[in-house]
C-alpha cells in the first residue's frame, strides 16, 4: 500500500526547567503546541487530530493525563490519541501522528509529548517497592550502570569516553535557548571530579529531571508544499521505524540491542540509506547517560562494534565533527522524559529546514532521530530530509 | 499457568501501597481559582461565547484559545445533577451520607463537583439551593470548601 | 478510587469521587431531563445479564426481571448494583489482516467499514450529560447509518449509558444490543471496548449478523468514544 | 505569560502559585503462578528456575514464558546457589523508599545452570574489588527468617573460587547478540538476525 509523502511543518518546545512554576501541566503542553501552530502558521481549528505521548502516569500522578488535557490542546471534537513506550514515546508518539497522515486519514495532525516531572519525583515511580523483590534499584541509573560496564569491558573503551561525551552535550546545550541545563563553567575535570552516583556513571554523567513538552505538526504533501511555497521549509520525513524485545530474555544484548539494531536497519531502508557513517548529516539520538553516545553508534550502524568509542574520543561526533551527534546537547541537558524522544525528533527535523539557530549543522540535509525508553527494550527512529522524497 | 494443577491457594499475594505527596503548579487561572476558595470567594472563567465556566477553564472548549478573565460567581448556586452516597468510602470527604453533585454557582453557566451534607437523600433534589461552608484554615486547596450545606429558605436567594 | 485519578487533578480528583459516583450524576440528570426511568436502566441490566448467558465468557450471567432490578437497594442512587458493571479480571486481542490475507484465514472475514474516535471536554459541566455528542460524531464519521446495523456491542458500563449511546448513534428496534452481556456482564475496563469488536466480529463472522456496529469508551460519563462499523462479505 | 483579569475580590492578594495533592492507592499485588512456585522454594532454601523445553534456556526468577519462544515454560530446574558477576554497579545514591546503606554493590549474577542474570547484593567484599567473572555463593538469612522473598538470600559474597575469565556478558557471544553492522556493508545486509521471526541478516 502507497503511502502519502508527509512532512514536519511546524515545532515548538518549551523553555525547559526543573520545576516549571509558571505553568499548569496544562499550559506547559500548550506552551510547546502553541508554538509548533505558530511556527506552521495554523490555529486549533485547523487541526484535524491529536497525538499524545507521556511517560508512565505515575511520573505526575494524573491517570491518563491525555483526558484531561484534551481540552488544553483543542481536542474537542477531534481524534484524540495517547502513545506510551516508556522513554522512547516521545519517538513513538511523533511515528503514531506521521503514520495518520501518511495513511492518508488525516492532513494536518497536531502531536505533543511532556513530562512536568517537579510535580512528582521521576526516580521514585521508576524504583516501586515491588513485594517479594529486593529493593535494589535505585531508579534508571542503578539499571543502566552495569550494561554500562559491560560495554566499557566488551569494547575495551577507555575511561574518559563518558566524560567526554558528557562535556561535549553540555557544551551544545549553551548554545541551545530551549535547553534545561546552561553550565557555562563545566570542564573535563568538573565532570571527572563529580559525585560517582552509581559507578561507573558519575552524576555529570547523567541527565536532569526537566519539566518541558516538545510539540510537531505533521501535514500531508500539500500541506508541506503549501508551507514551502509559503518560505517555510518542511522536514520531509522518509522513513520511521519502532522495534521492542523483551527485557527479561536470556538472549538479550544489553549492550547491541537487536531492536535498536533492526529499527535502525528498517528506517534506513526506508530512507535510501545504504551507509548511515556516509549517508546521514547528522544525529540526534537519546542519551540518558553519557556512556549511551558510543552504545548507540554502534548499535545504529555508525561505527563497528566496539568502536564507537574512537568516534567520540576522535572528535567526530562534535557539533564541527564529521557526524555531529545531539547538537542540541540532548537529553544529557534537558530531560523532560515523556518529550525526550520527541525533542530528538524534532531536532533532527529543525536541522533539514536549518532552523536550529546556533546548533545548526551547515549544509544539514539527512538527519536521524532516535529514542528508546524502558529497560533499553523500546526503539523508535525517522530519518528527515530537506529534499522531497 | 505452566500447570493446571497448581493450587490457586500457592499464588501469593501482597499489599502495595503507592503513595505520592504530588506538588503541583497550577498556573495563574487555576491558582486564582485556588486563590479564590483561601479568600472564601469562587471564580470562573469567560469564555469566548460569553459562558462562565466554573472551576475556569484555563483555554475555550471550542476554540482552544486562551481564557484570560476572571469573574467571581456564587458562592451559593443551584444542583444540577445529583448522586446519592450510602456508603462513603473512606477517601470521601464526609464519613456520613452525602450527595454528589454539580453545582452551579449563580452567575456561572457550568457547574463544579461538590459533595452536600443534606443528611438525607429526601432533602436532596434537582434544582435546590446550597452553599459552600469554608474551612476554618484554608490554604488554597478545593478542599477549603469542607462541604455544601442547603440554603435555608428564605436565605441565600 | 483508582479511577478518580483520571479527573482534573486539582479541582477535582482531590474529592476522590468515585467512578460509580460520577456514573450516577450522569444518570440522575437522564432522569430528570425525562428521557428515561429507573424502569429502562433496569430493563437494560436485565436483559444484559440474561443475554450473558448464553456468552461463556461472561462474569455475571442471571436470569432476573426488571422488576426483581428495581427493588435492589440503591449502591449510589439513582444507580443500583446491577446498573454497575462487575469489577473484571480480563484480556482480549484481535488480530487484524488486510484484504487477500483476510480472505485466506477466514471464509467471512468481518470486514471494517468505518472506524472513528472522538473526545469531549472532561469537566462534565462542559457538557450535556444526557448526549453523547462524540458518539455522534463518531458514528456519523464512521458510517454507521449508511446500512442497517443487525447488532450493536456498546461499551456501556453503567445501564443508563446504553441509551445514551443508543441514541447517539441512531439505532432504532431492529437493532440487537448487547447480545453478548456487554460491558455489565465483564468489565475489564480498558480491553472492554476491544472485547465488543471481537464479540461483533465473531458474530459477522459466523454469519449470524450481515453488519454491525461496535463501540468503545473512556473517560468520566463517555468522555472520549470510538465508532467500528463491521461488515461480512454475501457469498 | 497570559495576562489574567482578576475579580475585584482577588487584586492585590498573594495569589496562590502551587498546591500539594497526595495520593494513595492500595493494590494488592499477585505474585502469579511462576513466581509463587519460584518463592515456594526460596522458602526450602532453594532456588528453582524454569524452562520452556529440555534443552532452552533456563530462566531465574522464572516468569512463566520464555519470551524467546514464546512459550510457556512448565519445566522446573534446581539451579546452583553459586555463580559469576556478569556486572554490577555501585550505588552511592541515597533514594526514596529505599533502605539499603549506601554505597551497595548492586550486581547481574548468573547463577550456575540459569542463563539469565539475576540482580542482587554482593558483599563480604569492598566495592572497589568487585569484578566482573567473580565467582560468588548465597548468604541466606537464619533459618527462622525465611520468607517467601528473594530478600530470604542476604546477599551474595566471593565464595573463593577463581575468577571466570569467559564469563558471558549478558546476551555476548550467543543468542543475537551479533553486533550489527559489518565495515561498509549496507544497514540492510548487516549481519543481525532475530531467531525467532528470521528477520534480518545471514547469521555471520
Amino acid at each position: 500500500m502507497g503511502k502519502e509523502r508527509v512532512a514536519v511543518v511546524g515545532i515548538g518546545q518549551t523553555k525547559h526547567q526543573a520545576t516549571r512554576g509558571d505553568v499548569s501541566m496544562a499550559g506547559l503542553v500548550r506552551e510547546a503546541a502553541k508554538r509548533a501552530l505558530d511556527d506552521a502558521a495554523m490555529t486549533w481549528a485547523d487541526i484535524d487530530a491529536v497525538v499524545i505521548g507521556k511517560a508512565p502516569d505515575f511520573f505526575e500522578g494524573v491517570m491518563m493525563p491525555e483526558l484531561f488535557l484534551s481540552d488544553a490542546l483543542g481536542c474537542t471534537g477531534k481524534p484524540m490519541f495517547r502513545v506510551h513506550t516508556a522513554g522512547s514515546v516521545g519517538g513513538s508518539t511523533a511515528i503514531v501522528a506521521a503514520q495518520l497522515v501518511q495513511a492518508g486519514i488525516h492532513e494536518r495532525v497536531l502531536t505533543v509529548a511532556f513530562e512536568k516531572q517537579s510535580e512528582s519525583e521521576a526516580m521514585w515511580a521508576l524504583s516501586l517497592p515491588i513485594p517479594f523483590t529486593p529493593p535494589l534499584h535505585a531508579g534508571a541509573g542503578g539499571y543502566f550502570a552495569p550494561h554500562v560496564r559491560s560495554y566499557i569491558r566488551r569494547a575495551k573503551a577507555p575511561d574518559h569516553i563518558g566524560m567526554l561525551v558528557a562535556l561535549k552535550d553540555r557544551q551544545n546545550g549553551l548554545k541551545n535557548p530551549y535547553a534545561h541545563l546552561h553550565e557555562h563553567d563545566i570542564t573535563f575535570d568538573s565532570i571527572k571530579d563529580s559525585m560517582m552516583l552509581w559507578d561507573p556513571i558519575r552524576y555529570a554523567e547523567t541527565c536532569p529531571s526537566s519539566d518541558g513538552a516538545c510539540a510537531l505538526v505533521i501535514g500531508n504533501e500539500s500541506v508541506a508544499d503549501a508551507a514551502a511555497a509559503d518560505g517555510r521549509k518542511p522536514a520531509w520525513i522518509k522513513g520511521t521505524a519502532m522495534r521492542s524485545e523483551p527485557t527479561l530474555s536470556a538472549e538479550r544484548d544489553t549492550v547491541i540491542p537487536l531492536a535498536g539494531a533492526l529499527c535502525a536497519a528498517d528506517v534506513y531502508r526506508q530512507a535510501g540509506i545504504t551507509d548511515p557513517r556516509r549517508d546521514v548529516d547528522c544525529v540526534e539520538m537519546y542519551v540518558p547517560f553519557s556512556w549511551f553516545e558510543p552504545m548507540w553508534l554502534e548499535n545504529l550502524g555508525f561505527a563497528e562494534p566496539g568502536e564507537g568509542w574512537k568516534l567520540t574520543e576522535s572528535g567526530v561526533t562534535a557539533l564541527d565533527g564529521d557526524l555531529p551527534v545531539n547538537m542540541s546537547g540532548g537529553v544529557l541537558c534537558t530531560n523532560p522524559i515523556g518529550a525526550s524522544g520527541m525533542l530528538r525528533f524534532a531536532e533532527a527535523a529543525m536541522q533539514v529546514r536549518g532552523t536550529a539557530g546556533e546548533h545548526q549543522v551547515d549544509g544539514a540535509r539527512t538527519a536521524v532521530g532516535h529514542a528508546y525508553g524502558g529497560g533499553s527494550q523500546f526503539f523508535a527512529m525517522w530519518v528527515v530530509g530537506s529534499d522531497k522524497p | 499457568m505452566t500447570d493446571d494443577s497448581t493450587d490457586q491457594d500457592e499464588i501469593l499475594s501482597a499489599p502495595l501501597i503507592i503513595e505520592y505527596p504530588f506538588q503541583r503548579t497550577t498556573g495563574p487561572v487555576i491558582g486564582a481559582f485556588l486563590t479564590g476558595l483561601r479568600e472564601r470567594v469562587l471564580v470562573g472563567s469567560r469564555a469566548e461565547d460569553g459562558r462562565v465556566i466554573v472551576p475556569p477553564a484555563e483555554f475555550d472548549p471550542v476554540s482552544g484559545n486562551d481564557l484570560t478573565e476572571l469573574v467571581e460567581v456564587g458562592p451559593a448556586g443551584e444542583v444540577q445533577t445529583w448522586a446519592w452516597v450510602t456508603a462513603p468510602h473512606d477517601k470521601h470527604p464526609l464519613d456520613h451520607p452525602f450527595a454528589w453533585a454539580q453545582i452551579r454557582p449563580d452567575g456561572a453557566d457550568t457547574a463544579m463537583l461538590g459533595a452536600v451534607d443534606a443528611g438525607t437523600i429526601e432533602a436532596m433534589s434537582t434544582g435546590l439551593r446550597v452553599e459552600p461552608v469554608w474551612a476554618d484554615e484554608r490554604v488554597g486547596h478545593i478542599d477549603d470548601i469542607t462541604r455544601w450545606v442547603p440554603v435555608a429558605s428564605g436565605e441565600g436567594a | 478510587m483508582v479511577l478518580t485519578r483520571q479527573l482534573d487533578p486539582i479541582t477535582v480528583a482531590p474529592l476522590w469521587p468515585d467512578s460509580v459516583s460520577i456514573a450516577a450524576l450522569q444518570a440522575r440528570a437522564m432522569l430528570d431531563s425525562g428521557k428515561a426511568t429507573e424502569a429502562d436502566f433496569a430493563e437494560v441490566a436485565s436483559r444484559s445479564r440474561r443475554n450473558a448467558l448464553d456468552n461463556p465468557k461472561a462474569q455475571l450471567a442471571w436470569d432476573r426481571s426488571a422488576e426483581e432490578v428495581l427493588s435492589e437497594p440503591y449502591t449510589v442512587a439513582p444507580l443500583r448494583r446491577s446498573d454497575c458493571p462487575p469489577i473484571t479480571d480480563g484480556a482480549a486481542a484481535v488480530v487484524l489482516a488486510a484484504g487477500d490475507v483476510a480472505r485466506s484465514k477466514v471464509d467471512r472475514p468481518a470486514w471494517i467499514r468505518g472506524i472513528d474516535h472522538r473526545v469531549e471536554p472532561i469537566h462534565l459541566g462542559l457538557r450535556d450529560l444526557t448526549v453523547s455528542e462524540s458518539t455522534r460524531l463518531a458514528a456519523s464519521k464512521a458510517g454507521v447509518a449508511d446500512g442497517p446495523v443487525d447488532v450493536a456491542e456498546l461499551h456501556a458500563p453503567f445501564s443508563h449509558q446504553e441509551l445514551i449511546l443508543a441514541e447517539a448513534l441512531g439505532l432504532g428496534v431492529d437493532t440487537r444490543i448487547n447480545p453478548s452481556g456487554g460491558a455489565l456482564a465483564a468489565n475489564a475496563m480498558l480491553t472492554a471496548g476491544l472485547v465488543r469488536i471481537g464479540e461483533l466480529a465473531d458474530r459477522v463472522m459466523s454469519g449470524e449478523a450481515r453488519r454491525g456496529v461496535a463501540h468503545a469508551t473512556s473517560g468520566p460519563c463517555l468522555q472520549q468514544n470510538l465508532v467500528c462499523v463491521l461488515e461480512g462479505e454475501e457469498a | 505569560m497570559v495576562d489574567i483579569r482578576l475579580p475585584e475580590s482577588l487584586r492585590g492578594v498573594e495569589p496562590v502559585r502551587s498546591v500539594r495533592t497526595p495520593a494513595q492507592l492500595d493494590y494488592e499485588f499477585t505474585a502469579g503462578d511462576a513466581t509463587s512456585r519460584f518463592l515456594k522454594g526460596i522458602t526450602e532454601k532453594r532456588i528453582i528456575g524454569q524452562r520452556a523445553t529440555p534443552t532452552s534456556r533456563v530462566y531465574v526468577p522464572p516468569r512463566g514464558a520464555d519470551p524467546e519462544l514464546g512459550a510457556a515454560t512448565p519445566i522446573e530446574v534446581e539451579v546452583a546457589q553459586t555463580g559469576t558477576v556478569t556486572s554490577f554497579c555501585v550505588v552511592n545514591l541515597a533514594f526514596y523508599g529505599s533502605v539499603m546503606e549506601i554505597p551497595y554493590t548492586s550486581a547481574l549474577i548468573l547463577l550456575d545452570g540459569a542463563d539469565l542474570s539475576v540482580m542482587h547484593l554482593i558483599q563480604e567484599i569492598p566495592a572497589d574489588q568487585v569484578r566482573i567473572g567473580m565467582r560468588v555463593e548465597a548468604v541466606w538469612r537464619d533459618d527462622a527468617d525465611i520468607e517467601p522473598t528473594l530478600e530470604s538470600i542476604k546477599y551474595f559474597r566471593p565464595n573463593g573460587e577463581p575468577d571466570d575469565p569467559n564469563v558471558r556478558i549478558p546476551g555476548e557471544g550467543h543468542g543475537t547478540g551479533l553486533g550489527s553492522w559489518v565495515g561498509g556493508v549496507a544497514p540492510t545486509e548487516a549481519i543481525i538476525r532475530n531467531p525467532r521471526t528470521g528477520e534480518g541478516g545471514e547469521v555471520r
